[in-house]
């Protein structure tokens, strides 16, 4: 099977097969002589040319990272027999940017309102969690077409709570 | 000994307490809140009992509902832990009323410590070495004219404050009114008293503190010293003992004036004086903590004492087995205190389901965790997980030994500090023993929290793993993360949850 | 120092070396057999090589594939831990010849030791106190008259033995021929070599060690001793330091003893002088150990230093960094080393998959540990899994301590001894420190090997938890276990799991 | 839902239902105000008027048990409901005991060869595990009827290595 990988800002083709003694890799076309152990759920001990690496995969409600030895790469999967699929959620996001709580609190303060101009930076929404207050901010310049959001109510990590156009 | 005594708290050091109780053969009782009924306190005490929901106040700060599951249960004593009630003398009082020992000082030290002024006022009768200052709540014409007079740069502080709230650094004198004013209304708003003071800043500043332990019949000793200088806004972060910049002789003589201290307040138990200590290794009082603090494992480590022991034993009457003499420090340790927040993100808090942990193990580590895997970490308290302790025979040796410990710790599922470590750990000043309580602020200001990545073709090695595990993902795990299983046919193509993932990835704000 | 160092070892003991190159800064080099490519020391080491099949002789033991793995990766020096290739004065000598430091004392004094009668005559000739005895191999008639001049009882022994193999206990006279004949082919077959010698039996003597320590410069020094008198059939189960009979007084004797011992024998890095010690505390040299001993943590804990570290500097050229007068014995820590075996059936070895892992932590437990949750321990090796170990600052505190981390323990899916552990710790003559070589056989006689069960209603807590299991019981979990979920429908009714247990619990011999 | 359960030879009947907060429990028709929280799979905290007790559920190849604390309880689960189909497993097991393999190893010899009469106690064959040889004894007096081992085969744990009638 082949996948399309992005990591740390790069793409590239992995292609994967069962072999006789375990999986047969090639990255970008070139073989790699990986020796590939499942240690337990979600972490694999990898021997390429001796030297060992411990990798573990990590779905946070945000974000999905593979952490080599102690250094967490965020990783984007995509299979390429999915695409047709994939690329219709990726149209419907075309030139929107979306604000999306980083942990579960409670929102506590709304800075703009639905349907002002934004700057790039500029806070948006104000949400609470352990004691903290943590000010979210608009990732781009543009309109804020959606807020999905009310002071006092609590929102869980992952929620979209606004959009920009 | 006591037979039963119940554990005001929750998290790591609530876990803490309840060994030391397993230890001694002494009953424990843990009290939760109702989101922390599948807390690790509650499944490794001998008794847990439900104190009321989430909100602090109205549970771990409930003193009223404490007290009576107390005497409910049949305990004897109460151990605050640190934070919620352990400072709280009312507390402290109100736990005497209903014939619970409070295992701590008397009301009436924590009392005198928990007023900056007055607590200065008797400390500079015990002739304990101060920052230049008032000794009292100012005016701000009081406050000009002693400015002037031990000149600037100076520090305004709250008289009833903590946690930086109310401080205000000014540097020149036409600087001084309106920085006295927001200390002013910062301290009314944060706790409810106006009152502010005034010191001299002592520039770039290490931050140094010396345990002592009172038994109730007339003995203190110090326990020598920890250095907590690695700080961010006022909080601890790394913590080690002994400190580098501490000989034998200041050892002594800080030491001693701990001890003054303490025997002038009437204390007895544990506590912690701190001191501020400047280039030229001067050293001036700061305040005294009238409990455990967090980082108490360092002064275990190095002079091999068990802290918790001894306040039991002290509360239940016991006299200090050992006397001065007998402290020996013996080898370093460092504390790391592991934090569920964002050191890439301003250090947002990160609740959420610890969904693996690899926890670090072997000679010289010790770990006094408040967290398991596939628990949830609720929002509503602190974010401190666990501390994480080196020892070894010296610092550079511990030093080492805890980057090992931090490479072999995976935290899955949230956010951690680990990173931070790493990268303090690595830095040429605090390798050095550089460090003063600015340190970590201006390395943060220098780049990136978290430790730059090598590039040593790890980013290979994470493409083919992300690939290995979206090819062998089964449908459980996609379920498990809230996807459905409904792709079918599970032929090894991507999971679901990959895909999902992918999507969310692309539209993310950056 | 070296930057390149190879393990010629698995579990515990290659994660604990593996875990010393890192705080050092050494590249660590792991070799595994094909059972063993998920174990521990592969994914902790930085390169891991496969060395051939499950069968020790032609993986760990092999000699010539090991030093070609470490010649063929770069690695400088080879640590071969304890067991497989550590004693062996062959193998030593085959690195040095291949240019590779071996990690241990030079093969000359890992042949005298290894040789029981000539360790004998060398160290009588060095004046170490010894069992009365022949001090070489014997013949019939010598025999009859050496046991005739130091008096019955006395103890067959094999020259070349170990583990107990080729000995035979002769209390009277007329015992001795047949006893004599059945040593004799007893070490012929599992060593053969016939040789047998003779020595007076001291009864119900202590187990007693010193851990010397020698650099390439003539410095050696003892860092106190290890009491491991809680055997079983020869094996060590719990080791401790110090001993309770040890005063300052004997163990300056019986340190100078080792260290002369070592020194005559050309001795440098880590090893061990084993004595028996009597009820009136005399000692008699026992044995050598020519490597680093399971039980290491207990001395390191109580001594403060770190014996790998400094097992690699010394073997790199450095100089020992301290005198014997810098060695101070501090607290008291007790290890239990932790197998998968049943005590409750034979102790039959119990390998299989570890389904659930639940480690005790906190103040003063250390834990060395070779294995994980979800792997499973092959049966091709010895089923220690860990290595537990308390510290804390006297004898009662530390048998507590470690009472509280076995309650914290939680080894699921094979049998372990955790359960004779806590036997052991509750049984008043342990706790007195009225132990003996005999002690734990005695024990075992007395009863079932685990703590008795207490009548206070737990049955009614695992009657209920035992429905409430098989009533959230998921299909995955039946899976997991390798039931199907035809049972389809699940409304809540037992687990399949449950019932094809059921089963097998019913036609199960008794 | 009603189970019975056979712990420490004694067999209780137990019955649960969902309450509004969690669990309702009967041990042997007396009510028991249980409070149940799973902290992770296989592992419950229980309260019980006050007490606290961590309760593991552990299944190994050939037992079921459950451990509260650091005890260990061997348990046999009964779902009333599916006792026809038990009862029938139950039939065929009539006076025939069978030698199950306690641990993975290596059959090194066979003491008692198929049809030949054994005494309670007699060594039937000697399993290798771990460098150790295990003797397995007759669990009755009887006729050595199925004997499922030869000599150097390997044996997974719970494998019926004999049945004696």
């Amino acid at each position: 099977m082949i996948y399309e990988v992005t990591i740390a800002g790069k793409t590239h083709k992995v292609e994967l097969s069962k072999g006789e003694s375990g999986w047969r890799c090639k990255l970008d076309d070139r073989e790699v002589p990986l020796d590939v152990t499942s240690t337990r759920e979600g972490v694999f001990s990898l021997l390429l040319d001796g030297k060992s690496y411990e990798v573990k995969q990590e779905n946070t409600a945000t974000e999905s990272n593979i952490v080599v030895g102690h250094e967490r790469f965020s990783a984007v999967v995509r299979d390429p027999r999915s695409f047709r699929s994939r690329s219709r959620a990726g149209a419907a996001g075309e030139g929107v940017k979306k604000i999306i709580a980083p942990m579960p609190g409670k929102i506590v303060r709304i800075l703009a309102q639905q349907g002002a101009e934004v700057e790039a930076g500029q806070g948006v929404l104000v949400v609470e969690a352990m004691k903290m207050q943590n000010e979210l901010k608009a990732p781009k310049k543009g309109i804020l077409k959606k807020l999905n959001a009310t002071e006092g109510t609590p929102v869980e990590a992952g929620q979209v709570l606004a959009e920009i156009e | 000994m006591f037979k039963k005594i119940l554990i005001a708290n929750r998290g790591e050091i609530a876990v803490r307490v309840i060994r030391a109780c397993r230890e001694l053969g002494v009953s424990s009782v843990a009290v939760f809140s109702d989101v922390d009924r599948a807390a690790l306190h509650v499944s490794k005490a001998d008794e847990a009992y439900p104190i009321g929901p989430a909100a602090a106040r109205e549970s771990y700060l409930n003193m009223e509902k404490i007290i009576q599951t107390a005497r409910r249960c049949g305990a004897e004593a109460i151990h605050p832990g640190y934070g919620f009630l352990s400072e709280n003398a009312k507390f402290a009082r109100a736990c005497g009323d209903a014939g619970i020992k409070f295992i701590g000082p008397p009301p009436s030290a924590m009392e005198l410590m928990g007023s900056k002024t007055r607590a200065r006022q008797a400390m500079q009768a015990a002739q304990v070495p101060f920052v230049p200052g008032s000794s009292r709540g100012l005016s701000l014409p009081e406050a000009e004219e002693t400015a002037a007079r031990i000149g600037y740069p100076v520090m305004i502080k709250a008289a009833a404050g903590g946690g930086g709230k109310g401080m205000r650094l000014v540097r020149t004198a036409p600087e001084l009114k309106s920085a006295f004013e927001t200390a002013q209304s910062e301290a009314q708003r944060a706790f409810n008293d106006s009152e502010v003071y005034l010191e001299k800043y002592i520039e770039n500043p290490r931050h140094i503190e010396i345990q002592v332990l009172g038994d109730e019949h007339g003995h203190v000793v110090y326990l020598g010293e920890r250095e907590c200088s690695v700080q961010r806004r006022h909080q601890k972060v790394i913590e080690e003992a002994p400190s580098a910049i501490v000989d034998e002789d200041l050892r002594r003589r800080m030491g001693q004036v701990a001890v003054q201290a303490a025997q002038s307040a009437g204390y007895t138990n544990a506590g912690t004086v701190e001191f501020l200590v400047d280039a030229n290794r001067n050293f001036y009082f700061l305040e005294m903590n009238t409990r455990l603090q967090v980082e108490h494992p360092v002064t275990e480590l190095v002079t091999g004492f068990d802290l918790v022991h001894l306040q039991l034993r002290i509360a239940s009457g016991e006299k200090l087995p050992f006397r001065q003499e007998d402290v020996a420090i013996r080898g370093h340790a460092i504390e790391c205190r592991i934090y569920a927040e964002d050191p890439e993100n301003n250090f947002f808090p990160s609740p959420g389901k610890i969904t693996r942990l690899l926890q670090p193990g072997g000679p010289g580590i010790r770990e006094d965790s408040g967290v398991y895997e596939g628990w949830t970490v609720p929002l509503d308290y602190d974010p401190m997980l666990s501390k994480l302790v080196a020892y070894a025979p010296d610092r550079k040796a511990a030093i080492a030994r805890m980057r090992r410990a931090l490479d072999e710790y995976f935290i899955g599922g949230i956010k951690t500090n680990l990173s931070l470590f790493r990268r303090i750990l690595e830095h040429p000043d605090f390798i050095a023993a550089r460090i003063d309580t600015g340190f970590l602020d201006r390395l943060l200001v220098s780049g990136s929290a978290s430790a730059a990545p090598s590039s040593n073709g790890l980013s290979d090695i994470a493409a083919l793993s992300a690939a290995l595990f979206a090819a062998t993902a089964t449908p459980a795990q996609n379920g498990r993360n809230g996807a459905g299983t409904a792709a079918g046919k599970h032929h090894g193509n991507g999971s679901s949850n990959w895909k999902r993932t992918a999507r969310a990835e692309a539209l993310r704000s950056q």
